[in-house]
């Protein structure tokens, strides 16, 4: 019973992984796109839970959830603030 | 039976489920509302797999998403402000979910695991979650 | 070659490598079985270096050299950033404009700042007991200090962050590690070999030298993840080209 | 379940591949990178897990719990944080292209020179 429900958590986290990650490939405005990324973060620090890996799944957590989102969005608004310019 | 797992499961798949869909499609104000709904559901979801899992040490988890989750969101609130339509959808959803969700996971995980450190720690990351969710909507209502 | 080739060669590229891959699979070990003699050999090497988190002893007592390289790569990352983001000659900085937060977001920001400092500190220290490291900590920390920018202001963040101090502790952190690991030298032993008192299983000071470690690698990720973002910030709000400002204030003029 | 996690590792790498080729904006394109790099932290990690395993780490349970692989999660914690300033040293290039070449999309860079 205990080890249906972990592979029931493990099927259902690897689904949300694989869904966010095609949703990150498919949308195309980087800015948005950093939204869809910063899902597929939690949801890889979900996977790594329920794999037993806390040590990862930390590391994902502090690097995806604000770090790469800002500095993803800061990129996007000076490439746009320098592209209004001309 | 471990009612915990079946508890988290239940979270992931009617909770993150849904808002993964609502950060995937259009405007910006919408997705940055289910991203922080996810942060928070995903806080909870990692109280109740610590209790599951019978490992108090994976409560860190939850520590560190319910200060990181409400940063990363006013990340987006600050960068994408003028995507943002002032209120997105969604964010009605958004206080009752705090106010409903964080109670009613933490209050039986308290009780179950007693008085000491333990309930401290678990103390703290539910006053953190409700004041991330009330300032991150309060935000994003301003946006 | 035009697109719609190459979209040809990506998805024959696609289908093929999808093939292999899928073949591979089924030729792996299943997942979740029970052989795994590299995982057994290093959780028996940890308890016997009384080091609580097996993770934390691979990475810095059993495989140390091996995270000296990662460390290096993140150094030399930082570098590649920092030189790429310069000012550059034609390029002036400007005071950006101050941002209006509502006021709630602002106590939360200064209220949560102290703890969310403590929460990295803690995952540092840590590290050799309970899920956490230098790695995670370092860029806890650092996110922490970012509450200021997007709670507060950039100059409020500027003003509790020098970065010249942070590049400096980038460098001492990577020097840490490295003087560290020729302390076993010095001890006759190898390069970075666990050489201090192993101490009490399960205690703050146990590990030997896995905490120091630990904390060199924290102040390095900290350091370099705030230099990165002050160079990112800097390129995003201060630093203007002199060209397209002269174009800009311009095209004011003539509409007015 | 026995070769499924296996399978989205592969899902998620050739989706970021394909999102790399076909990508108009180089800012999208380090965006679709990060996804195929985190393609290779569900591969390790799915290697290394035990099913009925619990982490390695001794703190709060017992040694001699059976435990999943330490050895594959310390090769994926340390690439999380170093593929992140990898990320920004890509994101600083793409910055510098828009200084150099006034565009950010690859169709439209390939036509230029130097």
């Amino acid at each position: 019973m205990r080890e249906a429900l972990d592979d029931a958590l493990v099927v259902a986290s690897l689904l949300f992984v694989a869904a966010a990650a095609t949703a990150a490939v498919l949308t195309r405005d980087p800015a948005r796109q950093a939204v869809v990324l910063s899902l597929l973060g939690l949801g890889l620090a979900l996977l790594f839970t329920v794999l037993q890996a806390p040590d990862v799944a930390l590391s994902q957590l502090a690097v995806g959830s604000a770090v790469t989102p800002l500095m993803i969005l800061l990129t996007v608004r000076e490439v746009r603030r320098r592209k209004r310019r001309e | 039976m471990n009612g915990w797992l079946v508890a988290a499961a239940v979270l992931v798949v009617a909770g993150l489920g849904p808002s993964l869909w609502g950060a995937a499609r259009g405007g910006a104000g919408r997705r940055v509302v289910a991203q922080n709904a996810a942060t928070l559901l995903l806080c909870l979801v990692f109280l109740l797999l610590a209790q599951g899992y019978g490992r108090p040490s994976y409560v860190d988890l939850a520590l560190v998403t319910s200060v990181l989750g409400p940063a990363g969101t006013l990340v987006f609130v600050r960068l994408l402000g003028d995507e943002i339509d002032a209120p997105p959808p969604g964010l009605r959803l958004l206080t009752p979910l705090v106010a409903v969700g964080t109670p009613a996971t933490l209050v039986p995980l308290c009780i179950a695991t007693g008085p000491g450190r333990a309930l401290l720690k678990l103390l703290v990351v539910g006053a953190l979650l409700v004041a991330g969710g009330l300032v991150t909507s309060r935000a994003l209502r301003h946006a | 070659m035009t697109r719609r080739a190459r979209l040809w060669v990506l998805t024959a590229g696609l289908l093929g490598t999808a093939a292999l891959f899928a073949a591979a699979c089924l030729r792996m070990p299943p997942f979740g079985g029970t052989w795994h003699p590299y995982g057994d050999r290093a959780v028996q090497a940890a308890l016997l270096q009384r080091t609580a988190n097996t993770v934390s002893s691979v990475n810095f007592d059993q495989r140390a050299f091996d995270t000296l390289g990662e460390e290096s790569i993140l150094f030399a990352a930082v570098l590649g950033t920092v030189v790429l983001l310069r000012r550059t000659s034609g390029e002036r900085r400007v005071t950006p404009q101050p941002a209006s937060v509502p006021p709630a977001v602002r106590r939360y920001a200064i209220a949560v700042l102290p703890l969310a400092l403590l929460i990295g500190l803690y995952v540092v220290a840590h590290g050799q007991l309970s899920p956490g490291g230098g790695f995670q900590g370092g860029v806890v920390v650092a996110t922490a200090l970012h509450l200021l920018y997007v709670g507060v202001d950039y100059r409020a963040l500027e003003r509790v962050r020098p970065v010249g101090l942070y590049e400096l502790a980038d460098g001492v952190g990577e020097g840490a590690y490295v003087v560290l690991g020729a302390a076993g030298l010095l001890a006759g032993s190898a390069y970075l070999a666990n050489i201090l008192p192993l101490g009490t299983f399960n205690t703050l000071s146990s590990g030997g030298t896995v905490p120091l470690l630990n904390a060199a690698v924290g102040m390095e990720v900290a350091s370099a993840v705030v230099v990165l973002l002050a160079r990112f910030l800097a390129q995003a709000l201060e630093i203007v080209d002199e060209k397209e400002e002269g174009r800009e204030r311009g095209e004011r003029r003539k509409r007015e | 379940m026995t070769v499924l996690p296996y399978l989205v590792a592969g899902w998620i790498f050739l989706a970021g591949v394909h999102g790399l080729a076909t990508s108009r904006h180089l800012v999208h394109a380090v965006g679709c990178l990060a996804v195929t790099q985190s393609a290779t932290y569900v591969l390790l990690l799915a290697v290394g897990y035990r099913r009925g395993g619990t982490a390695p780490v001794f703190s709060d349970t017992p040694p001699g719990t059976p435990v999943v692989d330490p050895v594959v999660q310390a090769l994926a914690l340390t690439d999380v944080v170093v593929g992140a300033t990898v990320t920004a040293l890509l994101l600083a290039l793409v910055v510098q292209t828009r200084k150099r070449h006034g565009t950010v999309d690859p169709d439209e860079l390939s036509g230029l020179k130097g």
